[in-house]
């Protein structure tokens, strides 16, 4: 069912439905990698659910300062088409050659001209939408202060007096006239990332959702955590506004079908959701808090999520209570919630009271998708989630439609940052990039060597719809401009990011042969980049321009004291103008690109990463160190769907095999590395002979894979009745007659993991375990099985199979992590004894077979070499470590470097699959590019200065500077991240980060200060 | 290295008081590395000076310079050109340096703006520790690579006093307790035998015993 | 005689405390216009001689706002400037200037109603100590102080 | 005989030996000496004079062992290494044995940092174990340390001192042994309240046969508070009070502590005897010499012998 | 002193290991030739070695002696027939080449021309027993040459295991002089080969080889025994911070500890020549 036949595109443009995490992320990948996308989003803004958390697990960071340069970045990626407010109606035609069509809703508002002062809201705060928090108002209407676009909507139908809220808007982007409109999209491509809702509790009764305020949702909970939710970041109870003492979580509400009207399926995330929350709130708060999550099974599968769930437990004492809460009702005494519960080892309920109560909702496809999933004639999976196959991720029934995120089944934000790369590797496919119209040559001048030339400096004041000057007077800040030294020009130039006034500035200095500007105007971190482009254009090294923030960080704030307000607008000038004169051309170095791609590791990931790319015309080279291609899935039989591995695995190894632009180099082992993104040069030597041989290549993929565990426990290895789940796997496809001949048969999970040898959780045993119990009762259905585990973590929808076995009677007992189950050969089998959680007492069984679940682990010896020879992170347990768990998965945090796979961690085939398609994705947006662009904010080291005294190569956060053989200290350009420690840490000043270099900063303290020297 | 420490700026105040114009010359070798009188530390010391004197309504003219080196004369010789625009020169180098200058420009004074602490190593970054005292009679070989007579606090060549409490010298919990540390060494290295022998009483004529002490290269020295 | 209008530089961090302090303008929060920021990649990137030369060129008051503890882009930033802060302060409280002019502070993006208030308050501090000694005798009294 | 020393004597007879110090005072009176040193006649063998210790000016070692010389006891000079280079231990070895003082212990003394001179210079030009071979190469072989020839040798029995509690713990043995090697008759050791620590250490000596080349003089020194057993146990460098000494102090009533001090004394002494290897005991009653007499008696130390 | 001298006083020989490139750019072994030149007593250029097409070794041979850099030259039957491995002999003479190694050729599916025709017209016997009669002044033919070219020809064993003797033997018979054996990793186990060895009577220059990473290690030990290279050794490696310099370090100290076992050494970097000085450093010469 993979729907990658080749058709030939003929549109290159590519519509991604739905604009969060998921949605920007493959829009931003395809967009780097050249192609056009038309990026909708039916609500206001972009962003979608991940705007309102607070902070994510497991690192904990907050969300809005990772997010936010991201969404910045997606605003102003010149080939993305945002439209906010926007729904597909219909979509016809064949992949390559899709016709779709869109409604727009209105949004009253002209997003050239809105600049989100605000004044509609102040004066009309009933007709400005807002997104419904947990409060009814946020404090600002944007749904986040960084909103894209930054832009209020208008709800035309509460507004009573049209004529006065046109008005209110000194920027006239008010438009009442505005209506709903089709838009009509020749693509090549669709990719559908419309996200999920959470499941509503307030239908059961049982909860008092929506009765009581003190209990609420997890990401209500989450809303009260945020800085910029209704509470402003205080933790405080709904109902009165105390501190409370005592917050329970409740998991799998909505989720397995435990209420009313609630999906079988696990929702995957709200486990570390919860203990994210918990965590948070021990953390930020006060540690006395009492935090009680309610579960059922604690599925913290992830990438050392394992780990975060003992912290939450041993560090933070977070209780984790193993019981399933019958009810909460509260208490009007107290204003408490009691909440009651059974233990789970059969004891009598216990009734306690808590100050607030958290619901752990779970994700739902809502009506909306559902609807259009039908229009575009998309087969639906029996929750009504976007089918997809397990040998092809995201591609749906439709070729040419790819899904990603919640829509293709609950999952936490990594998978969907994987699938959504994977969704825009697969689209680009469909597509043909943009023509690529080299703008420097066509648009921009040549740029003028100034560096003879005393400052000429032009000063261009914005009043950005009176959002500047409704505070200051404009035209004398500009005139106040004149009077600075070496100032040539000054003037108001009215909205400065209008294409108008940009036309205007961009001719004053071609004319006035101005050599550095200064712009008075707003955030340098959302205008700078225009600005330098602008600079460019106009034949000036972008590094020329400096900007004064004057809107935001002035009359947006003094706007009640409009002398002070103009006071420290001329200071901002000052510092400004300052600063710049110091300011000199930067060399952005740029280097030609190599696009031939390394992937490292031929198993399932790396022959489909590989394929990914060498069918868009890229030349691969795919080392694997074994003679033959297949990997750890060449061994696996079945999936859990019943799909066959090995017919999947011939075809992929034959394809790969053939494709022409693949080099598959056997017995490859990889001894040497230097260079940089773009451009690295790997040594391998290639076994038996060991020929020498150097592959110079752009980008790297490590698809280098796990192993699979065989601890010598549980008589592994020495009792022909004990095998592992891989080695039952097999089993059931060559030799039936002993299946068929065992009565009995025991499995125990967490064998070899989440134990102090190996903190992880592998992720995959609790579906393997499933997967063959079923098999084993499809041959012989008499058989018992007993699986002894710890937390069944069949997440996702496999979940509906460990539903299925518990029918089929297959025997699920818990054991604890120190009673583990103790076993003993008998003579035609093993005994297996074990506690049973429920009597207490100490069972054994005999056993025809033991299969052990014991997951993978790390290559240690060889990814450890790898990560030496190409210098890369691992994590304790041996994985390669990605840059950001969350957002960037799979990107290593050494440019040009991605990882595919199990050498990530654990994962399934489809998992796999979605991770090399991703790392495709991902490597493609480097491949795009023609040359390597390295940043100018570089530290630069004057070697007449150095001392060699090793300050920056201990002080440096990434270990970049180093003593080279002249003895003195050497920053490669390439990998320096340009935060400066080594400059401010230098005792010898040798060390300078371009583009804040100390004269510069001093420069501007000149600026502000100057009147004492005067 | 030579290691040093800024002197208390109340000192540095004071000794440049009688002056009007100041060279503040800093050293890019050992003092540079131990953070006391580099580039950087010399910016420092100066904005210090120029604003305590500005807190009195009075200005200094402080002219900033770094040395390659301050122990060589022609690296010194570079100050010839400021110096008739100066009244007093303030070092940031260690001893050496300061004498140096005082050699070389007979007629200005020549002020220390550091203590010149010890010859040591970089602990970690920011941490320095007294290694050597240049004794002149290396018997590193004899205590697993490890000085008793740089940092024993007293000077025991023959094992730890009865102070010493885990690993640790009786003057205080942060100092180890160095016979500690040779004895885990020579453990390591299977040397333990070596303890029992009586280390005899150290010759000083080697160390600054025998009064100020020069090294002369003949194939070298001119 | 009129209220004394210290002058403060806040050397804030791009990716934290410079966007707080948008976000303050976002939300229209205001704050004392007595500080004035400049923008640094990191916190980390500020040098003990920034932080003296803005004290030497006439400042009244220091601060520097990097990430929450953490937080940092650059790992670890913020602490390595922490400690900077505090070897600056006792240098200013050594010559006379009086550490407690200088100070640092932790936000994240989000706190842009910290970032109002942090600069208030040290406005408010400020005022309370007066001018720069540097300048007392050159301006002779302090109102005249901002032009 | 080696010396004229009744300390040697005393352990050459086989009897335990019995010794106790005075710290002299801190200014030029003499009487002050007196008193201290009449407490402890009849009493012990012999009595330690301290040299500056705990780093606080006193009156010298020399000068009070002359004064209690005269009283006609025997007095046991201490030196430290902390204070005089060579030369003046030697001049000053010399002047002692010229006015009759024939025991002395050899130190490396505590370091300056706590006493009342931390401004002080640090000489320790040799160390103690030097310090021992040096005052045993003027007895032996008549040589001064530079290696002249003495003129009437002076004889002193050489003591040094031995910390089995401090660390490293297994170097404690070999040092002893060092000591031993370097000449020393006779050690007298740290405070001992960790017993069993100390039976550890002395099976060591004993298995290596140090206790058959030096006389192992036991510490013991009683104790008036709890505070005090608590001051030590945390305070002092290189000494183990284990926490049910500490108990047992704070266990009594304050008015009684000062009894229950004197009876772990004792105890300790008693169990002390049995161990193989002590040949005697070293009371350090710090400023509380009056109780020597008590403990002696009640330690079934006394009366102590009489040596022709 | 020559290769030959050397040989013949029973001199230690060094020899490393160069090879040619894949392609014309020859300055990458000029640069590591120049950088060894008078450390080792001559270099070794394997000729196709692995079934990959690369420069000829002939080539590489006269280039090495331009440099002044004496060089020994691999020949073997796979890719020539008799007519062309005559010619070359003879050719080679005239280009001032005087040392041959004649190697086993590897099978042509593993290399990197998989169809192209093998010729093994000749065996390694019959090559030598070739490179005697041209020496002797005759071609294969029985037809007189008008002068004779003059080699030191060695052979190569394929492994320590017991019966490669015998074939070596036969080699030495044929006309032999010396015998380059395989990477040694274990000394103990060398040492028993060459008590074992001592009856061929011509010289045995053992092949050290440049470990540069664990997994090439690991290869080894794994898929072949024979090379004794042990699990310690692998540890050795892995517990270095530097890697890289380890190998080198293990290379070096394995040179030294030949000297008193062998006749010489031939090290063999395999791609990473530069390297050679560093590995000569560790041996102390």
């Amino acid at each position: 069912m993979m729907n990658d036949q080749a058709t030939m595109p003929s549109h290159n443009k590519i519509l991604v439905v739905g604009g969060g995490i998921g949605g920007i992320r493959a829009a931003m990948d395809l967009a780097e990698s050249g192609r056009n996308v038309v990026l909708i989003d039916k609500s206001v803004s972009i962003g979608g659910l991940i705007t309102q958390l607070d902070r994510t697990f497991p690192t904990n960071d907050c969300d809005l300062c990772t997010l936010s340069p991201r969404l910045s970045e997606g605003g102003r990626q010149e080939h993305i088409d945002l439209l906010t407010m926007t729904e597909v109606k219909k979509v016809s035609g064949d992949v390559g050659n899709f016709t779709v069509t869109l409604s727009q809703t209105p949004r009253y508002i002209d997003l050239e001209k809105c600049t989100a002062c605000g004044d509609c809201f102040k004066v009309f705060p009933e007709c400005v939408s807002f997104n419904p928090g947990l409060d009814h108002r946020a404090p600002t209407c944007m749904r986040y202060p960084q909103a894209i676009p930054q832009a209020y909507a208008i709800d035309m139908h509460k507004c009573q007096d049209v004529k006065a809220l046109e008005n209110v808007c000194k920027a006239g982007a008010i438009l009442p006239q505005q209506t709903s409109k089709e838009i009509e999209l020749e693509v090549g491509a669709v990719i559908l990332c419309p996200g999920a809702d959470v499941f509503d509790p307030s239908g059961l009764d049982h909860f008092e959702y929506g009765k009581n305020p003190d209990v609420v949702t997890s990401l209500e909970y989450e809303r009260i955590l945020s800085a910029s939710g209704p509470t402003q970041g205080e933790l405080v109870r709904p109902s009165d506004g105390k501190k409370p003492e005592k917050i329970a979580w409740i998991q799998c509400v909505g989720s397995r079908g435990l209420q009313k009207g609630a999906a079988s399926y696990c929702s995957s995330a709200c486990c570390m959701f919860a203990l994210k929350e918990a965590i948070v709130t021990k953390e930020r708060f006060q540690d006395s808090i009492e935090t009680t999550i309610f579960y059922m099974d604690m599925r913290t599968f992830g990438k050392e999520y394992e780990q975060y769930r003992e912290r939450a437990e041993n560090e933070f004492h977070v209780n984790l209570v193993r019981s399933r809460p019958h009810s909460i009702v509260g208490d009007e005494a107290t204003g408490g919630l009691d909440i009651t519960f059974a233990p789970d080892d059969g004891s009598p309920s216990i009734t306690e009271t808590f100050d607030m109560a958290v619901l752990s909702t779970g994700f739902k496809v809502s009506e909306s998708v559902r609807k259009m999933a039908g229009t575009m004639g998309i087969e639906l999976n029996a929750h009504d989630f976007a089918k997809t196959d397990e040998f092809s991720p995201v591609a749906t029934s439709v070729p040419g439609i790819y899904v990603c995120g919640l829509f293709e089944g609950p999952k936490d934000i990594p998978e969907t940052m994987v699938q959504a790369s994977a969704a825009a590797c697969l689209a680009a496919k469909a597509t043909q990039p943009a023509v690529h119209i080299d703008e420097d040559t066509l648009v921009n001048l040549p740029e003028r060597d100034v560096s003879s030339e005393e400052p000429r400096i032009g000063i261009f004041i914005c009043d950005c719809g009176l959002n500047i000057g409704g505070v200051v007077d404009t035209q004398n800040l500009a005139e106040f401009g004149k009077t600075l030294p070496q100032v040539a020009v000054s003037q108001v130039v009215g909205h400065g990011c209008s294409r108008s006034s940009m036309d205007i500035i961009h001719k004053t200095i071609v004319d006035e042969k101005l050599n550095r500007v200064v712009i008075g105007g707003c955030s340098p971190r959302t205008h700078e980049t225009k600005f330098q482009d602008l600079l460019q254009r106009a034949g000036l090294n972008k590094y020329l321009v400096e900007i004064a923030n004057i809107r935001d960080q002035d009359t947006w704030v003094h706007a009640d004291d409009p002398e002070a307000a103009k006071q420290k607008a001329r200071h901002l000038i000052r510092m400004a103008t300052s600063s710049v004169k110091n300011a000199h051309p930067l060399i952005e170095h740029s280097l030609p690109m190599h696009k031939e791609i390394l992937v490292v590791g031929g198993g399932v990931s790396g022959m489909t990463t590989a394929l990914s790319l060498a069918d868009q015309g890229f030349k691969v080279f795919l080392a694997e160190k074994a003679p033959q291609l297949g990997g750890l899935a060449g061994r696996i039989k079945k999936t859990i769907e019943g799909r066959d591995v090995p017919v999947f695995m011939e075809a992929l190894t034959q394809k790969t095999l053939q494709h022409p632009g693949i080099e598959v180099i056997f017995n490859a082992i990889i001894v040497d590395h230097t260079g940089m993104p773009g451009m690295f040069k790997t040594g391998l030597q290639i076994a038996p002979q060991m020929y020498y041989r150097q592959i110079e290549h752009g980008v790297t993929i490590l698809a280098t894979g796990a192993l699979q565990n065989r601890p010598e426990t549980f008589l592994l290895g020495e009792n022909p009745a004990v095998m592992t789940q891989l080695d039952m796997d097999t089993l059931l496809e060559e030799d039936l007659d002993r299946i068929k001949a065992m009565r009995t048969v025991a499995m125990i999970q967490c064998v070899g993991s989440r134990c102090p040898e190996n903190q992880n959780c592998s992720r995959i045993c609790c579906q393997s375990a499933v997967k063959n119990a079923l098999r084993l009762l499809d041959i012989n259905p008499d058989m018992r099985i007993f699986v002894l585990y710890r937390d069944m973590r069949t997440y996702g929808f496999t979940e509906d199979y460990y539903l299925e076995a518990r029918k089929r009677g297959v025997i699920f007992v818990r054991y604890e992590k120190d009673a583990p189950p103790q076993v003993r050969p008998e003579k035609d089998g093993i005994e297996v004894t074990f506690v049973d959680p429920i009597l207490g007492q100490s069972l054994a069984l005999s056993a025809d077979c033991l299969c052990l679940s014991t997951g993978l682990v790390a290559d240690d010896e060889a990814s450890e070499d790898l990560a030496m020879i190409f210098r890369l992170q691992r994590t304790g347990e041996g994985f390669f470590l990605e840059d950001h768990v969350k957002l960037r998965p799979l990107d290593l945090s050494t440019p040009g470097f991605f990882v595919a796979g199990t050498a990530h961690s654990p994962k399934n085939i489809k998992e796999c699959i979605a991770d090399a398609q991703a790392a495709a994705g991902r490597a493609q947006t480097l491949l795009a590019k023609n040359s390597i662009e390295l940043g100018a904010a570089v530290a630069r080291v004057d070697s007449n200065k150095c001392a060699a005294c090793l300050v920056c190569v201990r002080a440096c956060p990434f270990d970049i500077p180093f003593i080279n053989a002249d003895g003195y200290s050497e920053i490669d350009p390439a990998k320096c991240h340009g935060c400066g420690v080594c400059a401010a840490e230098c005792p010898a000043k040798a060390i300078q980060l371009m583009q804040f270099e100390d004269d510069q900063i001093l420069a501007k303290l000149d600026g502000l200060l100057e009147r004492m020297v005067a | 290295m030579i290691t040093a420490e800024r002197k208390p700026l109340e000192e540095i105040i004071d000794s440049v008081k009688p002056f009007q114009r100041i060279l503040l010359v800093g050293c890019n070798e050992c003092v540079t590395v131990c953070a006391a009188g580099g580039r950087k530390e010399v910016g420092i010391l100066a904005s210090a000076l120029q604003m305590n004197f500005m807190k009195a309504g009075q200005t200094i003219d402080i002219k900033e310079l770094t040395l390659e080196r301050q122990c060589d004369p022609e690296y010194v010789e570079e100050l010839s050109t400021h110096m008739d625009q100066v009244d007093a020169v303030l070092s940031m180098a260690c001893g050496c340096g300061v004498q140096e200058i005082a050699r070389r420009y007979k007629d200005k004074p020549v002020l220390p703006a550091v203590n010149t602490k010890f010859m040591g190593a970089s602990e970690r970054q920011g941490v320095w520790a007294e290694r050597c005292q240049g004794c002149g009679d290396c018997l590193l070989g004899l205590t697993g690579g490890i000085c008793p007579i740089a940092r024993c606090s007293k000077r025991l060549l023959n094992g730890p006093c009865g102070g010493s409490t885990n690993g640790k010298c009786e003057i205080s919990p942060e100092v180890d307790c160095v016979w500690q540390l040779i004895w885990d060494r020579l453990k390591a290295l299977g040397m333990e035998d070596r303890y029992e022998d009586i280390m005899p009483a150290k010759n000083w004529q080697t160390g600054r015993g025998g009064g100020p002490r020069k090294i002369i290269r003949e194939d070298l020295a001119e | 005689m009129k209220q004394f209008e210290p002058v403060i530089v806040a050397f804030c961090c791009h990716y934290c405390a410079y966007t707080a302090a948008d976000m303050a303008g976002s939300k229209r929060l205001s704050y004392p216009a007595n500080v004035n920021i400049v923008r640094v990649p990191c916190s980390g990137k500020v040098d003990a001689i920034h932080l003296m030369k803005a004290f030497e060129k006439g400042a009244d008051g220091v601060y520097v706002a990097g990430c929450l503890e953490g937080d940092c882009h650059f790992k670890n930033g913020n602490t390595k400037v922490a400690r900077r802060v505090a070897y600056v302060k006792k240098l200013l409280d050594e010559i006379g200037i009086g550490g407690e002019r200088l100070e640092m502070f932790y936000m994240s993006a989000g706190m842009g109603e910290r970032f109002a208030r942090v600069a208030t308050e040290m406005t408010k501090k400020i005022r309370k100590l007066g001018p720069n000694p540097t300048k007392a005798m050159s301006t002779g009294n302090q109102g005249e102080a901002v032009a | 005989m080696k010396t004229e020393s009744t300390l040697e004597k005393i352990l050459a007879s086989g009897n335990l030996a019995v010794t106790s110090e005075c710290g002299p005072p801190r200014g030029a009176v003499p009487d002050k000496v007196k008193e201290k040193a009449e407490m402890l006649r009849g009493y012990v063998d012999a009595v330690n004079v301290t040299d500056n210790q705990t780093a606080m000016v006193r009156m010298s070692s020399f000068a009070a062992c002359v004064i209690i010389k005269q009283m006609g006891m025997d007095p046991i000079l201490q030196m430290v290494t902390r204070d005089r280079n060579r030369l003046a231990m030697q001049a000053d070895i010399l002047g002692a044995y010229a006015h009759g003082i024939d025991t002395m212990l050899c130190l490396s003394g505590d370091h300056p940092h706590f006493g009342d001179h931390p401004q002080a210079m640090n000489v320790h030009d040799i160390d103690s174990i030097q310090f021992v071979q040096m005052v045993h190469t003027m007895r032996e072989k008549g040589t001064f340390q530079g290696g002249d020839d003495i003129i009437n040798p002076p004889k002193m029995f050489i003591g040094a001192a031995a910390n089995p509690f401090a660390d490293p713990f297994e170097l404690r043995v070999a040092r002893l042994a060092k000591k031993a090697k370097a000449g020393a008759d006779f050690v007298q050791t740290q405070c001992i309240y960790n017993l069993d620590k100390f039976e550890t250490w002395m099976k060591g000596v004993v298995d290596r046969g140090l206790h058959e080349k030096v006389h192992v003089l036991a510490g013991v020194t009683p104790m008036k508070t709890a505070g005090m057993a608590r001051y030590m146990k945390n305070k002092v460098p290189g000494m183990d009070v284990p926490d049910e000494i500490v108990d047992r102090m704070a266990g009594v009533p304050k008015e009684k502590q000062a009894e229950e001090g004197i009876k772990i004394c004792v105890e300790s002494i008693q169990r002390l005897k049995d161990v193989e290897g002590v040949s005697g005991f070293h009371i350090m009653a710090i400023e509380w010499e009056q109780k020597v007499p008590e403990i002696v008696k009640k330690a079934g130390l006394y009366p102590r012998p009489e040596i022709a | 002193m020559s290769f030959r001298k050397r040989l013949a006083a029973g001199e230690f020989v060094v020899l490393a290991e160069m090879n040619t490139p894949k392609g014309v750019n020859i300055s990458k072994m000029v640069l590591d030739s120049r950088r060894i030149k008078g450390r080792v007593d001559a270099v070794i250029i394997p000729d196709m070695d692995n079934g990959v097409m690369k420069m000829s070794a002939m080539a590489g041979g006269v280039l090495m002696h331009q440099q002044g850099v004496e060089a020994i030259m691999h020949v073997y039957c796979r890719d020539r027939n008799s007519m062309a491995l005559q010619g070359d002999l003879l050719a080679s003479h005239v280009l001032g080449i005087q040392n041959l190694i004649v190697v086993h050729s590897e099978d042509m599916t593993v290399g990197d021309h998989r169809e192209a025709q093998p010729v093994n017209e000749l065996d390694e016997l019959g090559l030598i027993a070739a490179i005697r009669t041209l020496q002797d002044g005759k071609d294969l033919a029985g037809f007189e040459l008008d002068g004779r070219p003059d080699f030191t020809t060695g052979c190569t064993i394929a492994s320590y295991k017991d019966g490669e003797l015998e074939l070596a033997e036969k080699k030495v018979a044929a006309g032999a002089e010396f015998m380059v054996t395989p990477p040694v990793f274990d000394l103990d186990v060398f040492a028993a080969f060459m008590e074992k060895a001592k009856r061929l009577n011509v010289p045995v220059i053992p092949t050290v080889f440049l470990i540069k990473s664990v997994a090439i290690a690991r290869y080894i030990a794994t898929s072949e025994p024979e090379a004794n290279l042990s699990e310690t050794l692998i540890k050795r490696i892995r517990k270095a911070s530097d890697r890289e310099m380890e190998g080198i370090k293990i290379a070096g100290e394995t040179v030294a500890a030949l000297r008193d076992m062998a006749h010489g050494v031939k090290i063999q970097t395999l791609g990473w020549e530069h390297r050679l000085g560093a590995i000569l450093d560790a041996a102390g010469l």
